[in-house]
């Protein structure tokens, strides 16, 4: 049967996602916010998710909604302040003890996620060494550089957004689109990308910039 | 007795990038150094993302939220620029392809040690993004920050008291009053604002310092703020 | 009493290649496999120089070095097709994405210990390429090898006698005369050709095995060799 | 000055290499050697080399040019392994205890040469656990999984073949000629393409396929 991962709606897309689900959440500096899905999922009604995203509360990403909603148990970030003086949900939430967080360096929080889909169980890093962020971490020194243990993070469900797919679920981004989506894709269970536009016919070789493989699904959203 | 104004901070750290260099520029006043490069040194700033060469920022009509650096400021690319995935960004950030970042700081130790990403605001979510690994990853840090807090407390110390971004990483310093570089014998200071005598530099520095052999005033030009 | 040739074991193995899959062959025997899939099967092969989609081999007028798979066989793309570099084809090897792999076999043990690596050929470099990489990350590791050595002696084993490739890997040995697969409770024998006893089949396996449910004959079409 | 890393020549691309150099030879199946620097490298006359390769002997690459110059004291590969029944040049010298060789698993072969460009400096992997390339590395059982402790390959040169070059080091590969190219550039210290082709107006950003920050001298040497 031919490969066609496309799929109808961003409600068709979280089919059989669970509550407890550790979700991927693709965007930084408003580039490649995954936003329809991100409402989809809002909708869909999942609860106690993990988030790992790079910002927890980027004003252009709706990662909020999921939060505002009571819908997350715990985020892993590398950024979880909000713009304002006051204090956003999440940051209340925080403070209340009602929310887990796990702030990580974003070349780390990066790195960890591909380990994830790479299989790569962990790996050694200098970043960190000597923060409080490594506190509680394994170090070692390997060839006189101090490091720190890192471990993989995979997830359930990877939300990202592009700018094209094929039928096969390869994607093109636009611009700075891809930042941590690829990454994610791979390290994911189900693996659902938005996109300005699906088509039928291959996008040429040399132009995807990631692999079908990785994805499971795309749903055509517009611009 | 004011010292340099932000712009001024930022074209002075502007003259320091050698020509044919990659360079990362932290938020706030460190991205401003573009705009004071001098003429003739052709550079690539790469910002976390994943864009390698930001170019001048993108006109109000052409603003394009999938054309961002960083800091979410709508840019525009430059002559030979290309955009990888943050994995490949960090990678190359911590793999030391990066020549020099220059990053705001709230402290800087004699011996190089480096805070800036925790202030301890009560209560506000913590935000460290990709401080640490560009502290640790590029091959020079350079930091830019007012010499004093609010209060007049000195930022260039013995020891760091906020959270540590990295240890030993940084190698050069610009304040508002000086150009001070961390060496394995601690503070070195390379220029100072000639209204600000080497015994008020000290009465504003929380660590001993030496002069550079090659010390001398700092000059910069008018710049508004 | 001759066994399947080389195109018929890998016919056997394409049988069970489930549609919409990502495949690694081999090369030897499984990369033959791919010339009988059944029809109405889309499938993804991929080749670990990072080739994802490997087409039908290239005509010898369009042959390219620059288009080649793992195995240096001149090829074309399939329809959705692309090419990663090194790094991403094993990161997508080993991070599990890869469904299922068909290796050569030098020997397949009881609990799923592979050699096919190592024969011990005196004085030959050594050769791993990407065996360890595709038995260690694939779903489902199957392993294509003729059911005995040419001396006679078995090549499914209680424990492997040649240098390993990898620990408790593999989940089904297509072999010249059965379909074999590897269970927590050792070989599962699914299907026998029916010129060949159950009882020749144990003389000329060098572990137990167990006859599946299911057991049933071994057929496969007239192929050449 | 306006950036420009092309070079006249590839004896020219040479310029500095030393003996002891530990060089990063890339190409696979044909695709993506670069055999117009293997041989100005040849010319060159560096010795005790150490040379990182995915082959010590593969036919459509001219490694074994400088194996048979007696210019290298060590190969690490995934193989090592000549297509005659006889012996190599590589493998007479190997079984005359003439050769050090390293024997790695392709896989962990990338990964370990992407760890050393990328400030990895070690990585737990599944590959190899229990077999005899792991004798000796220390193992380690990670959510379960057993792993092998890899450290990553930093080296001084890396040769490697592209199809396009710009002025700013940037490259476009001609299909499966990237295969190692990539890592090995980010993970030398002086990184040198021969192309089929240099221009002075940039690549497209999204089409280039290796950031010109890796690369330090280009060489048009055509197809």
């Amino acid at each position: 049967m031919a490969i066609d991962k496309r799929v109808q709606s961003a409600a068709a897309a979280m089919e059989g996602v669970r509550d407890g689900a550790v979700v991927f959440i693709s965007g930084f500096g408003g580039a490649g916010f995954a936003n329809k899905l991100l409402v989809a999922l809002r909708d869909h009604g999942a609860k106690e998710l993990t988030l790992v995203v790079n910002s927890a509360t980027h004003r252009l990403s709706l990662t909020h909604e999921l939060i505002a909603a009571g819908q997350v148990r715990k985020v892993i970030a590398s950024a979880g302040r909000g713009r304002d003086a006051g204090l956003s949900v999440f940051e209340q939430l925080l403070k209340d003890g009602k929310m887990e967080f796990e702030c990580v360096p974003q070349g780390t929080f990066a790195e960890r996620i591909r380990a994830g889909g790479a299989g790569i169980p962990a790996f050694y890093t200098p970043v960190a060494y000597g923060t409080d962020l490594a506190r509680g971490k394994e170090v070692r020194t390997i060839n006189g550089r101090d490091c720190v243990l890192e471990t993989a993070i995979s997830g359930d469900l990877a939300l990202l957004r592009a700018d094209i797919a094929d039928r096969f679920g390869n994607l093109t981004f636009r611009h700075a689109q891809m930042n941590f989506g690829p990454a994610m894709a791979t390290a994911a269970k189900l693996a659902v990308a938005e996109v300005r536009a699906t088509q039928d016919e291959p996008i040429a070789p040399d132009r995807v910039q990631l692999s079908g493989v990785f994805i499971d699904r795309v749903v055509a959203v517009g611009a | 007795m004011p010292g340099l104004n932000r712009n001024q901070m930022a074209w002075r750290a502007a003259q320091d990038i050698a020509d044919g260099t990659v360079i990362n520029l932290g938020i706030g006043i460190p991205v401003l150094a573009s705009d004071h490069l001098p003429a003739g040194r052709d550079v690539f700033f790469q910002s976390e993302n994943g864009v390698i060469g930001v170019g001048p920022a993108a006109a109000p009509n052409e603003a394009d939220t999938d054309l961002v650096d960083a800091g979410s400021r709508t840019i525009t690319l430059r002559s030979g620029a290309t955009i990888i995935d943050s994995t490949a960004s960090f990678a190359m950030i911590r793999g030391g392809h990066i020549d020099v970042t220059i990053l705001g700081a709230f402290e800087v130790a004699a011996n190089g040690d480096f805070a800036n990403w925790d202030s301890r605001i009560p209560d506000k979510g913590p935000l460290v993004g990709g401080a640490m690994d560009l502290a640790v990853g590029a091959r020079e840090v350079w930091a830019i920050m007012e010499h004093n807090t609010r209060q007049g407390a000195p930022r260039l110390l013995e020891r760091c008291a906020l959270p540590l971004t990295a240890v030993r990483c940084v190698r050069r310093v610009f304040t508002d009053i000086a150009v001070i570089d961390v060496t394995d014998a601690g503070f070195v200071v390379r220029e100072l604002l000639p209204d600000v005598s080497v015994e008020r530099l000290h009465a504003r520095t929380g660590a001993p310092f030496t002069l550079a052999q090659d010390f001398k005033p700092l000059v910069v030009p008018p710049l508004p703020v």
